[in-house]
């Protein structure tokens, strides 16, 4: 990301807000920019969302097809998550080979849908052992200013609220909507300094020293974790975060999901 | 091309109610995304495309500069969903070969010896697809284009015209590109009457395809007022 | 293609003839180089033909298998052409992945054939639904001296006409010729300065701002277009390369193929 | 994670007859390897890895060197014949994940200043397999880095806690990571008491999470310990 | 393997230690150094052997699963060799494809396990057309000091006989011992100077201009030969290679494989 | 290998009526192609191949360069029609072995000091495969290199020999080396009777072996023997 990083003096800028407790364009710490969510914008995917989280945009696919299984869970369904990092979105994409980053974001999106039990796979089973349903959620990032993680999390459980079984297309019956069993929603916090804000924007990214994703379930437990960048995390830092992530996602399913 | 029966053109009008000669519905936003140089969002039928530029810009790897010019490089690519059968990522054979003919298409309007050993890099993503995607591209990264200050001798504007139940149409739907006898994808400098793409697949007569170009002439015209109202609608205080 | 960069002075010299009227080897504009097919030069294969159009040289190999039809098209068989740029042939084509302009022209070369109408799909199809031939157009270039897509289309019709369906191998019956319907015949004019050329040597096609590629069918008339290179042509100018890509290819098909 | 039944905790005791808080064997030898600046062989359980570091050295390409400090680079790979069904060789999906998390979880304590423009290597192979790798490389690669003598601030002490059959157990073992509730993967500096690497997967409260962080403070303490003693028994004449 | 290149100052310092006669560490000229095998070190693998000759460490583990005969050996197993040239093993191996060193050193232990007889391929058939046993040699190169064929091709016919046929785990019936029918052993000389030594640690095989290895048999005959470098040899080296060969591989079977 | 009944010798003669010792016919033609430096079209029993030489000619990358000498390439490849199955394109792991030991086979008689800083590319094509390939490409190389005016020590001549039916024999076909019980494929710069290739697969004796060795001896004589008439040919006036 060579090209995206910010220069030392726009760095210090920036920490010495955060150190006053201030943000670049007047946020809260624990305050997103605007978020959108449009849904069904592409009428060849089974379902659709397209969100915007301030400056950053992306646009989330999901696809279902029949296919098999595999061997050992015979009666469930697949889900295969894939995030593109559009050399559109930003000076610094590539056109090549998806980078770490690209794949560590579609398998935190990919475990938060999975491990929250937001779809029943025992569902999506349409013959055991033989054609069960292929759920590919596909990321499509459009414009990247920070806090993909949270867009594309929301824009994933916000497509499959949206999206329908093919049944029709497949001569299995009329098409239903996709069941949906809970509704996780990543939150992301940084560290500038000492301190710990949400959803930052591209410069606040670039100037923080690491970085830790919640996701939270409807019922307030925990669906998932990850800690990204080369810093550390105290245990009651962690704590911190994980109580204002659980607080900030309860706000925003109820906004956008139900 | 097929030769499957379907009653194209039935009293003048085609499967969408359309006369021979009409272009989709085409809807453009200028200046969409933030981190872009410039960029365009355009709706054409069916068709959902966004195109983006960036530059001019270093280039990387450094081999690949021109002393005396900017060089012009230009990624088509759709994405997984925007197609019946979900598509895998990344280029296959066909969005490579288009990424060819769109940058040859537009390549000639931009005046690259202003920025000598410098990039102009050019991003379309098909976000739905609905026949005409190509052209549907070149439209929008035209538009990007201007809309990042690149200098430009004038629009490129493209569409396509061909052959569906023995009648020269214009702007083919996906019935007709799936089912029709030819399909003439055409790019222009509708300013001077230059053509900047074309490719033809399928059977035509020569004097067909004299029709073709005649009417993909009058399309792309309409298509380059589209395309300068919506930029001057940007531009204008 | 750096290394085939031709010096300016050179390019100048070879503008100033066509302007002139005169081309470096004392061809007309619309003149060929010496054209000579051999065909049946590959044994293992189930046609071939072996081109030369001046320096330019390719073999053409037709392999042919049996495989599973694509989905959609359940009754018809599948034709797959592809080319080599081997690095034998220029010191500017690098060994590694296939580059945009060896797509473009297997793409090209393949549409030639298709749309003609020189293949009837239907004809290959062996238990509908179950197994179709699958023809393997295969383009290997040996030299290159301009004006590989004339070689490469002429090569591939020419290597048709003289395939067999390997039946008895598969044990289907008898080898019979493949059916050929159609002699599609590619042209390729460039434009050197305001003048158009047929069959550029490798010079001319280096000295060319655009090119125009029209493949004609057995009754006149087209199937198949391909402009190439970022240079705009006018309306007036296409018709007069097609008009002479006609004209010419009747000549060719007549002299070479029938 | 799967609901699958399994009796995972009887009287106190696991499938392995181990308590809920009690780490698998560990056996840990450093310096096995000639060519490498560093290595360590470490099993712990039924996972047997090595790690080994190379450098300070050159960066290749040089477009990736920093002028203030060293580069780090990390790559988890593991063997075709480490897992159940052979896995096909070279990088995947997860093996790219776990490579960048290890290198994030081990990067915070390497003084990395001290060599500016030039990479630490850190290769971890995992070749047999049985829960529990990305932390028992980690835990070798700590200790490989310190063979190497490279300037650090600690050493980085790593194991998972989860919930198996209702409990916040330490360890998980192959059974307890398929079939339990939930598996957090933990590093730790724990001279400082600082978390460097953290992942969640499953369902917990938070209350449980709170425990399952306290129960692998405990484990990456004793960890800690093990690596103390094997390089002091290294190193001591 | 650019940093692998030794100094010219120590590379004539073992060219002038080998024209007398001598070695850097003591052996003589057909003595290998320590070698050690460990069967049974990987229980996810059906068989495995870690090898160590001097500071060269591989590790090969066998992995057995049933899977489709190739269509001309409806009747007959398959086998399939690897090498991993881990970058742990040395400064000189890069993550990335496998370069050309580690295809032949794959190539060269496939054939001699292949060409030898040492496993029946149609004792490996469970069902003629349908399904055979696939057995996967993958050698893990742990740490390389030079000679990595011989260590390579000793681990893969140790691990061989250290493995089972996982019948149970596909309901075949009971797990029994892969059949062995032959005991290959490859033995390595290097060209120094005029010279040729056995076993050359990785100092030799950089001051080496060449190196043969030879492969073979139970009963004394050759199994399989590979010349590999630069350089030549008359006939006669190889009369002299080919003998000595043969005699040391004939100690090391006994030693370590019967 | 395999252990199929066929009867390879009957009355001294081959299958095709060769005695043991015979080698296959051979065409060969020097500077065929117009853009290569120097170029040789071979044909040897139904083996045809093509072989050209750039060079010596500028490194890249440049890192691959060596100041002392000319560095050489060289890739063998087998075009997707040249065998019974069609073979998908680009480089396996056989081809890329050949090309490995091709390049060793012809390296020892190059001068490459006379060329520092520059690279000698061999680029082997095989046209129509029929048992013998590498040896085939390595002789149409060595006259490519030569009608390149690349100074060289000799030529190198290339045959395989190998056991069938119980017999030492020369230049095996197709059935011989599908059905047979060794392969040794050799070649040899003839002129100082050393070997530069040296391989084997199957089973044989010492005696064999050298019997095998002192047959391929007498083939690549011949061979040699028909290179040099053939650059001769080309280069009398």
């Amino acid at each position: 990301m060579s090209e995206d990083i910010i220069s030392e003096i726009k760095k210090d800028y920036i920490c010495a807000l955060v150190e006053k407790g201030e943000r670049e364009d007047g946020r809260a710490f624990d305050q997103y920019r605007d978020i959108s969510i449009e849904n069904g914008v592409v009428n060849k995917a089974e379902g659709s969302a397209y969100v915007k989280i301030g400056g950053t945009k992306v646009l989330v696919g999901i696809k279902i097809q029949p296919g098999e299984p595999f061997p050992d869970t015979q009666d469930k369904g697949v889900i295969i998550t894939n995030v593109e990092l559009s050399p559109l979105a930003s000076p610094t994409f590539e056109d090549g080979a998806p980078r770490e980053d690209a794949i560590e974001l579609a398998r935190v999106v990919d475990r938060g849908i999975r491990e929250s039990g937001a779809l029943e796979l025992s569902k999506l089973c349409i013959e055991e052992g033989v054609k069960v349903w292929m759920v590919f959620i596909d990321v499509q990032v459009i414009d990247y200013d920070g806090n993909l993680i949270d867009a594309a999390s929301l824009g994933a459980i916000s497509a499959l609220l949206d999206a329908k079984l093919p049944n029709e297309r497949y001569e299995l019956g009329k098409d239903v909507p996709v069941l949906v069993s809970d509704l996780p929603v990543a939150v992301t916090a940084v560290k500038i300094g000492e301190k710990f804000i949400l959803d930052p924007n591209l410069d606040e990214e670039q100037a923080a020293s690491t970085k830790l994703t919640v996701i939270s379930n409807k019922d307030g437990g925990l669906a998932g974790m990850q800690k990204s960048g080369a810093d550390t995390l105290s245990p009651d830092e962690i704590y911190h975060i994980v109580e204002m992530a659980c607080k900030t996602a309860k706000d925003m399913r109820k906004k956008f999901l139900e | 091309m097929s030769d499957k029966t379907i009653e194209f053109i039935e009293k003048g009008r085609r499967l969408d109610g359309r006369k021979l000669d009409e272009l989709r519905p085409i809807k453009i936003e200028v200046g969409v995304l933030k981190r872009a140089n410039g960029s365009c969002y355009m709706e054409s039928g069916g068709n959902k495309v966004m195109a983006a530029v960036y530059g001019p810009r270093e280039v990387h790897p450094r081999r690949m500069e021109d002393a005396t010019k900017a060089i012009v490089r230009c990624r088509y690519n759709m994405a997984s969903f925007s197609v019946e059968d979900r598509k895998r990522p990344g280029p296959d054979r066909r969005s490579v070969e288009i990424s060819k003919v769109s940058r040859e298409a537009i390549e000639p309007i931009i005046i690259k010896e202003h920025f000598p050993r410098s990039a102009i890099d050019i991003f379309i993503e098909i976000l739905q697809a609905d026949a005409g995607t190509r052209t549907a591209g070149i439209n929008a990264a035209s538009v990007a284009l201007a809309d990042a200050g690149i200098p430009m001798r004038g629009l490129v504007s493209a569409c396509a015209t061909g052959k569906v139940g023995g009648h020269i149409v214009l702007d083919l739907m996906k019935e007709e590109d799936n089912y029709g006898e030819a399909d003439v994808p055409i790019a222009m400098d509708v300013q001077n009457d230059k053509v900047t793409l074309l490719q033809m697949d399928g059977r035509l007569t020569q004097d067909e395809f004299k029709q073709a170009l005649e009417l993909a002439r009058k399309g792309c015209k309409e298509i380059y007022e589209m395309q300068r109202q919506a930029l001057i609608a940007k531009y204008t205080v």
